[in-house]
């Protein structure tokens, strides 16, 4: 990867305190547009935490965050949502109350263009029949892994240019996580790029381009999927030396 | 680094059009809810200015003053101990403009009046209003005038005043405090300093029949000048020499300091007359039930708000026991013998009410107490009850309290036992707060499933602190009882329990001597002040408000209490826990 | 002797959701067992289950041959187990002094009438249980000790509220101790301390410790026996070594390597 | 088998849970000795009972109404807004300036609906202004304070709207000017029901419906539940979670206006500043029942409530042999409330809140 390319996102030296608690400690890394980036660790291990510092949920005291040569720090997430950040949250986190179109119809509640909320409902769709044939039912009711879809479809319904997403194999069995890794590829071929965080590291960096490990709000190891696929210190991350 | 903004002339002058236009609002709710016109029933100086025409004097003077203080903030929003200067003509002009906004407000409605008939709808707007905020002048060109420029000019002497000096400041800050505070308890002094023994002219120099002599309000101006100028050197002088004493000398100074308190107590009736006697043991059965709802609240931080009901309780059981209203009780049992009863009865009620309860989270206990204390009240003014506790018509005859063969008579008297009470509610409240029992409900009060986790036995405590917190308002409403010699149930209303839970909030939660000064501040206060009477709980209610928003901890606010309802403790139940969620089983997928 | 700690098919579901599946496991008085595991993998469910917190939908838990189902919560801390929390839950406007004789209460029993009447017994138990506070304040060295004493608990560190969190549970003189990623937030340095500290609990003042950690140094560091969860049941169970070699616990941790191997794209 | 017992009976089982088990029983038999008797005793006729339901189902839409605005408010912020009561009050005050206008100005006269359109339409206008000044004054900088300081203000601020109100328009009670459209009675299945009733009862169910289009379908309506459901993620959807705040307070409002002129129209006592206390407890009461944060929830709750008080003095009460029943209406309305909060807190339609989130 060429570092003179601009990246869709980059943080540099980022330091973040969540309450008394210093969760990250100058993390940089960037998201190549057009890629999927993975960002792997245990837990504790700060993934959330620069999710929330990336939408301004948390504040980032150190450091610069940049979204397409724009620094976002600061911004609102509505703010964001407009320039194309969507998220998909750990553990799902649809409107269980709502239904599934109504779940849609939030995603795409800052856009005012019908045709192109239509065109992209329709995409949607596609990519996740399912939630076609259960476009009427409550979210409450759907099952785990139809959650999961429900949110990842929530979130595209913002035309994200970025998506995010929290842990997406989190409590699901193995077999929905690999249908939810595939529509992801999915997505990302369709033109979105996409940064995934993720315990699940075998599973996340079969599906990416780049990938960072970090531990304890430090980033230890970033390479290319391939490379980390291999590397022995990734067990050691997790689980520590041996 | 001093983040100095500059301004342009223009949002200046802007700034103070909104204070001009919010306190014009403010001045224009105090007209209209007819506080001006109540109060200027009453003078400040006789003859001279009515307290109604002081507020108004007041706010025109706030708006100056606030002006300025927006504009300090504006240019120094960040570093508050860093002084940046407000230049003099911006500190006039800001005050003089906020001051005319005010002003045209009272124009507006003198105008707006003469048009159309606004009194159909406000019923404060009597044509004496408007002779009122026009000083006399009534629907003239001078009637508007006058409000105009008074406002102005004193709003831009606010204004420098802000700017000037700070000891100047003071001086005038506390002179208006001051004499106002005298004023508003001219009555008080009048009374005290008019007793056998007293010259009588001593009364006629300093008070009148209504507010303060002029003399009067010399007298507190050269005090406050006084106590400006020589007070720190006296003070500095004091301390340079108490440090100087032997540690055995210092200590006999502290005993004689108490001794001198308790025997001032002890005197307190005889020095302030009849009246005021009244006056304390009003205020004294507020402090009780203070004390008893503080542990409730402030320790255990179980939000009663149907407080009112044992102090009901006690009222009553006491009145059935001790009645010598024939069809009613017949046990025409002493006080004395009958408080033990009370105090039981009362005990029990607190934990009948409190067993349901015990499980509820806190709002809906705050909700269901409430509920209780009306439900109180209903059934008092029942007339299904009514052969036992007097319905509507309440129960009479209650007979005086009588130590031997000596009954007790008049409020001087009586104030020694609203004093004795008062002594044991918060010797009772001191002593539990630093043992095993009082620690326990702090650890409830905090975190309850932790105080669980360390072995507190909840339900035990919570029900505790009912009854304890019921046995000392049964000690209030008993002597309630018997000091009037008649109760109905229209006394015990919600609004007790709001004063109760109001002067804790004022005098800070958990904190003992704040119950006292809330006590004094809201219940003494407005005694003194009949006017005050209608608009007592529009105050309770502005100032819980503003208290919640602005000083959560109260006046006097209990050391470990001080900053427990304020924001930033939240921090620990936020903590973040890294990456792993709490359980909550809305979502079920966390840990 | 029966075991300090047993349970036995112990199952809580919330909603569909089973957060503890016939969970089993026994500790030995003197053992330092943790309790590792992704996230959700219920965890603190099971040392909710152990305190009290909620009841169990079935199983068994025993603490010394007594079964703590059916027990209130402050029932269970007096038999002997207490705990800290994962997202420390200190008594925040209590001083540190105070928090720390909150762990005494069920060790005390002085009441209302005798705390009023300051009878020569309430004054001897509130001095024995200022102590035993002081004691465990001590323990920490100088940090929590001295002016500390009379500052309110929210005004400290947070690595000296984690401390003063474990203060308060060994204050209860329980014999098993539940620590809920006594780590969690605290920076290398502490990490160590509270590494060599569990520890010192042990042999020092013999605790029995049963704690969940995500740091797998402090995991190594100290363990006895190391027991990894993963959707609600045990997977594995044994040394360290072993534990962290075991092909279950890899996956749970990993993932599951996908068939199709490094190109899945 | 101890065990087992203990163990379904949860850590609990202690002299509390008895004694709740013992008053859950009472209340029930009381309950059925009490209507037992009094229908065997046939002190009512059926025209009787008919016309306390009536009366029972036009009191309950005014709370349902009022209900409305607890709890959607609850839903969002969950907080007890305990100066709605107050809210109402300024409805019901507002309007009865309206009215007097209308009728001196000739227009009720001549043009009853539109005159009483005129009386929705700024009553509910000024009720929507209060409720949004609240939120803006004396909730909204508390927005993150512990659970218990909102509801101390929300205390504060519904006795300074009291006597607020008090200062402004004075003590005396005021009736609203007759309306002659209103008059008179309707027949239905052959009992006589008066036709204000009836007005009140449909033009209740009317809004009802209304709100519930409004929620269900419009975008903002939707972005009202997401953010009741989640605030932190409706954020992340780009939906400004403020400004439906204020929309919720705004609406509850406007109901709670538009009640306040049900109850002036539909009680000859009158209205004063204080009328706002005790419906809003009760109208918390019915919240409460329908299970708070539910919206159909506080529909149902406010109508059964409405019922209850109407028929529970003469039905239960009487029955038992309490003298002047009625007396007690208020006070059996708070016994409800008592025990739907002790014994099932969660409502009628309201989801079980579990701990954390409660």
């Amino acid at each position: 990867m060429d570092d003179n390319d601009r990246a869709l996102l980059e943080l540099s030296h980022v330091d973040t305190f969540y309450g008394p608690i210093h969760a990250l400690r100058d993390v940089s890394l960037r998201i190549e547009d057009g890629h999927i980036t993975c960002l792997l660790g245990g837990n504790a291990s700060g993934k959330s935490t620069t999710l929330k510092t990336i939408l301004g949920m948390a504040d980032a005291v150190n450091g610069t965050i940049e979204y397409l040569g724009e620094r976002i720090g600061g911004m609102t997430t509505a703010e964001l949502v407009q320039r194309g950040i969507s998220m998909v949250p750990e553990n799902r986190r649809i409107f269980t109350r709502m239904t599934v179109m109504e779940n849609l119809e939030m995603g795409s509640y800052l856009r005012t263009d019908k045709d192109g909320i239509k065109e992209d409902l329709e995409r949607v769709l596609s990519l996740f029949p399912r939630l076609e044939e259960r476009h009427k039912q409550v979210g409450g009711t759907l099952s785990g892994g139809e959650q999961q879809m429900l949110a990842m479809a929530r979130a595209l319904m913002s035309r994200p240019r970025l998506l995010l997403m929290d842990e997406p194999s989190m409590g699901l069995a193995p077999i929905l996580v690999q249908q939810i890794f595939d529509i992801i590829v999915e997505i990302n071929q369709q033109g979105t790029s996409v940064f995934v965080v993720e315990q699940n590291a075998n599973m996340a960096l079969s599906i990416a381009d780049y990938g960072y490990v970090l531990q304890t709000g430090k980033i230890v190891l970033a390479d290319t999927a391939a490379n980390l696929q291999v590397n022995k210190m990734m067990r050691e991350a997790y689980l520590g030396e041996m | 680094m001093i983040h100095v903004r500059d301004l342009s002339q223009a949002s200046k002058l802007r700034l103070a059009l909104k204070i001009g236009l919010f306190v014009g609002i403010a001045m224009q709710y105090l007209i209209f809810v007819g506080i001006i016109e109540t109060f200027h029933d009453r003078f400040l100086i006789k003859d001279v200015i009515s307290i109604g025409e002081i507020i108004m004097l007041l706010v025109f003077a706030g708006s100056g003053y606030l002006s300025v203080w927006a504009l300090k903030k504006a240019l120094n929003p960040v570093h508050e101990e860093v002084e940046v200067p407000v230049r003099r003509p911006w500190a006039v002009g800001s005050g003089a403009l906020s001051g005319l906004v005010v002003g045209a407000f009272i124009a507006l409605l003198v105008i707006v009046n003469s048009v159309i008939e606004v009194r159909d709808v406000f019923v404060s707007i009597s044509p004496d209003l408007i002779q009122i905020v026009t000083f006399g002048r009534g629907e003239t060109l001078a009637g508007l005038v006058i409000p105009m420029a008074l406002s102005t000019i004193l709003a831009a002497i606010a204004g420098t005043l802000y700017i000037v000096r700070a000891d100047v400041r003071r001086t005038v800050v506390l002179s208006v405090v001051w004499v106002t505070f005298a004023a508003l308890i001219s009555d008080l002094i009048r009374v005290s300093l008019s007793r056998p023994g007293f010259p009588v002219f001593l009364s006629r120099i300093f008070t009148s029949s209504n507010g303060l002599t002029v003399v009067g309000t010399v007298t507190v101006v050269a005090v406050v000048v006084a106590w400006i100028v020589f007070g720190p050197a006296v003070q500095e002088k004091w301390k340079a020499r108490k440090s100087t004493m032997s540690p055995a000398r210092q200590r006999n100074l502290r005993y004689g300091q108490w001794s001198l308190l308790l025997l001032l107590l002890l005197l307190l009736p005889l020095i302030v007359g009849v009246f005021p006697s009244e006056v304390l043991n009003n205020i004294g059965i507020f402090i009780i039930m203070g004390f008893g709802l503080n542990i409730v609240v402030g320790m255990a931080g179980l939000l009663d708000l149907g407080y009112v009901a044992f102090f009901a309780v006690g009222a009553y059981s006491m009145a059935v026991l001790t009645t010598l209203q024939p069809d009613i009780g017949g046990f025409e049992l002493t006080f004395w013998a009958a408080l033990p009863i009370v105090i039981i009865i009362t005990g029990i009620a607190g934990l009948l009410v409190g067993a349901p309860v015990l499980r509820m989270r806190g709002d809906y206990l705050a909700i269901v107490t409430l509920g209780f204390g009306e439900i109180a009240r209903f059934l008092a003014l029942s007339d299904w009850l009514s052969p036992f506790i007097g319905g509507a018509q309440g129960i009479i005859k209650i007979p005086k309290i009588a130590i031997g063969a000596t009954v007790l008579r008049g409020p001087q008297v009586l104030y020694f036992l609203f004093l004795a009470a008062g002594a044991v509610a918060y010797f009772i409240s001191w002593r539990l707060k630093d043992s095993r029992t009082g620690r326990a409900w702090m650890a409830m009060r905090e975190d309850e499933k932790v105080a669980e986790a360390m072995g507190v036995n909840t339900v035990y405590y919570k029900l505790l602190a009912f009854g304890i917190g019921a046995m000392i308002a049964s000690l209030s409403g008993a002597l309630f009882a018997a000091k009037l010699g008649t109760i109905y149930p229209h006394s015990f209303s919600v609004l007790v329990s709001i004063t109760v839970l109001s002067l804790l909030i004022v005098g800070g939660i958990g904190s003992l001597p704040g119950v006292i000064v809330g006590a004094f501040v809201l219940v003494g206060l407005p005694e003194l002040l009949r006017e005050f009477g209608e608009f007592r709980l529009l105050m309770y209610g502005a100032l819980l408000i503003t208290m919640m928003i602005l000083r959560p901890e109260g006046i006097l606010p209990s050391v470990e209490r001080a900053r427990e309802l304020r924001k930033e403790d939240r921090a620990q139940d936020e903590v973040y826990s890294l990456d792993e969620p709490t359980a909550a089983p809305a979502t079920p997928s966390g840990d | 002797m029966p075991p300090i700690f047993e349970c036995e098919g112990l199952i809580k579901s919330f909603g569909g959701l089973t957060a503890v599946n016939h969970f089993e496991l026994q500790i030995e008085e003197g053992e330092i067992v943790s309790l590792i595991g992704p996230n959700g993998a219920g965890k603190t469910t099971l040392f909710n289950l152990i305190t009290g917190f909620y009841p169990p939908d079935s199983g068994s838990i025993h603490s010394d041959g007594r079964s703590l189902v059916g027990l209130s919560t402050h029932q269970i801390t007096q038999l002997g187990i207490a705990r800290t929390f994962q997202n420390v839950r200190l008594f925040p406007n209590m001083t540190v002094l105070q928090n720390v004789m909150v762990g005494q209460h069920s060790r005390s029993k002085s009441g209302v009438l005798a705390a009023i009447l300051r009878l020569p017994s309430f004054k001897a138990e509130e001095e024995r249980v200022m102590a035993k506070a002081k004691e465990q304040l001590e323990f920490f060295g100088t940090r929590l000790v001295g002016y500390r004493y009379d500052q309110p608990a929210y005004s400290l560190s947070y690595a000296n509220r984690r401390r003063l969190e474990i203060a308060r549970a060994m204050a209860t003189e329980a014999k098993l101790l539940l620590m809920d990623e006594p780590s969690a937030g605290m920076n290398p340095k502490e990490t160590e301390e509270i590494t060599e500290l569990i520890g010192q609990l042990r042999d020092e003042r013999g605790f029995t410790i049963f704690f969940i950690e995500h740091d797998m140094r402090v995991v190594k560091g100290v363990s006895d026996r190391v027991v990894a969860m993963d959707y609600g049941s045990k997977i594995a169970e044994g040394s360290y070594a072993a534990v962290s070699t075991d092909e279950h616990v890899i996956e749970a941790y990993l993932g599951r390597v996908s068939e199709d191997g490094a190109d899945g794209r | 088998m101890a065990t087992a017992i203990r163990q379904r009976l949860g850590s609990g089982f202690s002299w509390v849970n008895l004694l709740l088990w013992l008053l859950r029983i009472g209340v029930v038999v009381l309950v059925i000795l009490g209507s037992a008797n009094t229908l065997i005793s046939q002190k009512y006729t059926v025209a009787n009972w008919v016309s306390l339901f009536f009366s029972g189902l036009a009191q309950g839409s005014i709370y349902a109404l009022i209900a409305l605005g607890y709890t959607m408010v609850y839903g969002i912020l969950l907080m007890i807004n305990f100066a709605h009561g107050e809210v109402y009050m300024a409805g019901a005050f507002t309007a009865f300036f309206v009215a007097s206008a209308t009728a001196k100005s000739g227009l009720l006269e001549s043009n009853p609906w539109a005159a009483i359109g005129l009386w929705f339409l700024v009553s509910m206008s000024v009720a929507t202004l209060v409720a949004v000044l609240l939120e803006r004054i004396a909730y909204r900088p508390l927005r993150n304070a512990p659970r218990l300081v909102p509801l101390i203000t929300a205390i504060g601020a519904s006795y300074f709207l009291q006597y607020t109100f008090r200062g402004l328009y004075g003590s005396n009670f005021r009736s609203y000017p007759e309306v002659a459209i209103l008059r008179g009675t309707v027949t239905i299945l052959g009992f006589n029901v008066p036709f204000v009733q009836l007005f009140v009862i449909l033009a209740a169910i009317l809004l009802m419906l209304g709100l519930n289009a409004f929620v269900e379908r419009t975008k903002t309506g939707k972005s009202m539940r997401a953010v009741a459901e989640d605030k932190e993620i409706a954020g992340l959807m780009g939906i400004d979670v403020n400004r439906v705040i204020v929309t919720t307070f705004a609406i509850g409002g406007m109901l709670a206006g538009a009640a306040g002129i049900f109850r002036g129209l539909y009680q000859p006592q009158g209205i004063s500043a204080f009328m706002g206390f005790l419906p809003g407890l009760k109208a918390f009461t019915a919240a409460v029942l329908g299970g708070i944060g539910s919206i159909p929830g506080a529909m149902v709750g406010g109508l059964i409530l409405g019922l209850f008080e109407s028929f529970g003095p003469n039905l239960i009460l009487e029955g038992l042999g309490i003298a002047s029943a009625n007396q007690l209406r208020d006070a059996i309305a708070i016994v409800l409330l008592v025990f739907v909060l002790i014994f099932r807190p969660q409502g009628i339609m309201g989801e079980k809140l579990s701990e954390e989130k409660a």
